[in-house]
This record gives C-alpha cells, structure tokens and sequence, in this order.
C-alpha cells in the first residue's frame, strides 16, 4: 500500500467527539487492531493540587493547531511505520466533566507491532507542540491550565 | 517598514486586551527585537514575553529568526490541550 | 472511592460495538484518561499465510466467557489499581472485514498511569483464556483459526 | 454413578457432530478418565482427545481433576477470540 494512500484524519473541533466514526475513518480492509487514547474533562482530581472543576473552557489556534496535528501523525509513522491510519482530534469551547475532549487513534494489521506506543506517543505530543489551552472553571475561580514544554527549533 | 499581524492566545491575550494587532514594524526586526519593542509599547505584556512562545507563519520561531514581510506572528504560553 | 463503586462491564453480544456507549460507562467524574483497544476483521492478511477474508464466523461459550472477561478486569484491577473503569465486549456471529469484533477499554484518572499497558494486558489476556473461537472464509473455504495458549491450573 | 452434562464447540464441535450430550459416567472418574471413554465411544473425538481444552463448571480443569455430580464439562480447542 502506498503511504498517499493511509487516512490521516485531524480536526480541532466544536462537535461531540464520535469515536465509532473516528474509528471507521482510520480502519482499512488490512487493519485488525486501533489503540485509541481519549482524554475526558474531570470533575474531580486529586493528583497534586486536589480540587474540583465546574467545566473547563479550551480555546486553540486553530490553523496552526491543525498543522502540527499533521505533524504528529507524521512522526507517528516515521516512527512505526506500520501504522496505518491516525485520527487526531481536539475538541474546544466550553467542556464539562465526563466529555471526551481529546481523541489519538492508530491502526494497524495487528496489535503487537507497536500500535499502543504509536497512540500514546501521539498524546503526548499533542500536549507538547499542538496550540490548544484550556481555563479551568471551579469553586475557587478560574485559571488558566499551565503547560510546561519549550518546542525546540525545528518542532 | 514591514506589516505584520499579531495574534494572541490564552494568558497573553488576557493581558493584551486583544485577540490580534496589526503593525508596521522595521525591516530585519528579529524576534527578541519585537519582543522588546511590544514590552515597551505594551507595559501589560513585559512580564509575559519572557516566556511566551513564537510563531512566525505556524512555525515556532526563536529570538534570532527575522520577522519576515506580511508575518502571521503568535504569542502564547506552553501549550495545554488534551 | 470503594472499589465496589468503579464500573465494571463485560459483555458477549450479537450487537455492533459502540465506543462511545462503552467509553460512557466507564467515564466517571475522576478519570481523565481512556486507553481503548479495538480488534477489526481484515479482509487481507500479509503477515505469515498471507491470505484473503470474506468473514470470520465468531462462537463463544457465553456465560463462561462472561465469567472470564470478568476475571481479566479483576486481574487488570491487580495490576494497575490506578485503573477505575474496565470495559471488555466480543462481538460474536458473522463478521466481515473492517467491523470492530473485540474492545478493551481501561479509563484511569491520568494517562501515565499505566492505563495504556492495562489495556493492552486486557486483549492479550482475553485472547488466551476467554472461551471465543473464530472460523474464517475466504476464497479457499473455511478454516477454524487456531489459539496456542493452554491455561494453568488457577486460570 | 454421575450425570453429567457435556458441552462441545469449535473444532470438538464439528467432530462431535452435536453441540451438547448427557452421560451418566463412574462417580470418582477423572478428566483423563472421561477423555478415555469418550476416545473409546466416539472414535471421532479420539484424536481432539490428545490437545481439548477442559472446563469443569466453567472453569479450567485439569486431567487428574475428578469430575463432580452434576458437572458441566466445556471441550474445546485453545481460544482464538478476539
């Protein structure tokens, strides 16, 4: 199969995130495994700073976002090149908890050819060089959620 | 002089006041320069460009890249989405 | 949280898999993070005997398999007791190529949790000790796939 | 002597010809014991004999487990779920 011809699905989004959709859009007649990953807002969280949140307000700079999402794929299969097809999608605008704001997903003919490290390498990235930030909204007011990664030259 | 837009996002655009700005600035301006030239127009947005990321056209940039003509320039901090 | 109170579901079902059903049962207030695996049936295999698929024919011993899906979302539990929720579903019958047939999902409060690896541990768990058996046809007839696993006493 | 109740699929399925069968076998008989006498009976299982996969009560089972009243014994091939 030719490279030119593997789906790369990468959207920042107002829209509900459909992952039966995102699923079927990345899934050719050669592929018989997804690692999917999806973040979903929480309500409560009691890692480090414990506190509740009301709703968390994501806003992105949309085109370059979209960009950079491309390019994660891209380094995705640079890297496993059995990966077949990726779908990345960023949901924005106001959230509340238990919705699914992020989606990483990579196929694959099978699973134990690195499929799961394909997807969480993609999440990860993501949080590193794709141009989304969130405000989180609770009891105590609201704050910008801080990220700590520099892009290097080239990124 | 070259025309350039401004755009922000996140804290630096709360500080800013504005999404985006438009401005003239001199041929050969580089990152740092612009960066201290909005410092001193902009008292609200000193603290900020310590640690604001660059983007020239979509791309990140760093203090020693020239502006180029017509830029498409973004400020923001590390990124959070997810 | 009681361990008692985290979402537990596990299913042999007739029915199409819908991710964003499971994906909801398992999203609770504290899990920000979601590892999903789906199988597919390919409808073309390169890897080993390379060969071509019209379906597989899936058949399962049910209410056993039900009892072990259980017993992998408590092992998963073990393992990672950082994980909250835990989804596992066969889809059995006929099934043609690019139709999702397994899913395994693991919801945890943070992605670096090891939510990926449980997940991950959940399929390779369930393809050896839950009682599903899959006959595939294709252009050169019908052929039972063979597992290779043989259960210890205590599995 | 034991009712039991035995359930085939797959591969033991086919060979078997029928999906479930009832048996009254010796009480204190073993796994290895009703793998002999269903080799013996039914002479299309003998080979499955030497590579099914046993259940007790949905459980895996061993061939020194002895089969308990009422049992039900799941044969099949190693799992290819999935």
């Amino acid at each position: 199969m030719q490279p030119s011809n593997l789906p790369t699905f990468y959207s920042i989004t107002e829209s509900e995130i459909d992952l039966n959709d995102l699923l079927a859009k990345i899934t050719l007649t050669s592929t018989g495994a997804a690692a999917i990953f999806t973040g979903m807002v929480r309500g409560v969280t009691t890692r480090g700073d414990a506190h509740e949140t009301e709703y968390l307000e994501y806003e992105s700079y949309i085109p370059m976002a979209e960009a950079k999402m491309k390019q994660v794929a891209d380094e995705i299969r640079e890297k496993w090149p059995v990966v077949e097809g990726v779908a990345i999608v960023q949901r924005i605008g106001k959230l509340y908890p238990k919705t699914p704001t992020v989606l990483i997903a990579c196929t694959a003919a099978h699973r134990d050819t690195g499929v799961f490290d394909a997807a969480r390498y993609g999440i990860d990235r993501l949080k590193e060089i794709v141009p989304v930030w969130k405000k989180e909204v609770g009891p105590s007011g609201e704050e910008w959620v801080e990220g700590d990664y520099i892009p290097k030259p080239g990124e | 002089m070259n025309h350039i837009k401004l755009l922000f996002f996140a804290t630096i655009r709360d500080r800013a006041g504005v999404k985006s700005l438009e401005m003239d600035i001199p041929t050969d301006l580089t990152i740092q320069g612009l960066k201290d030239k909005l410092s001193a127009d902009y008292p609200n947005l000193k603290q900020s460009m310590q640690s604001v990321l660059i983007t020239i056209n979509r791309e990140y940039a760093f203090d020693e890249a020239v502006v180029p003509p017509n830029a498409e320039i973004g400020m923001f901090p590390p990124v959070s989405g997810g």
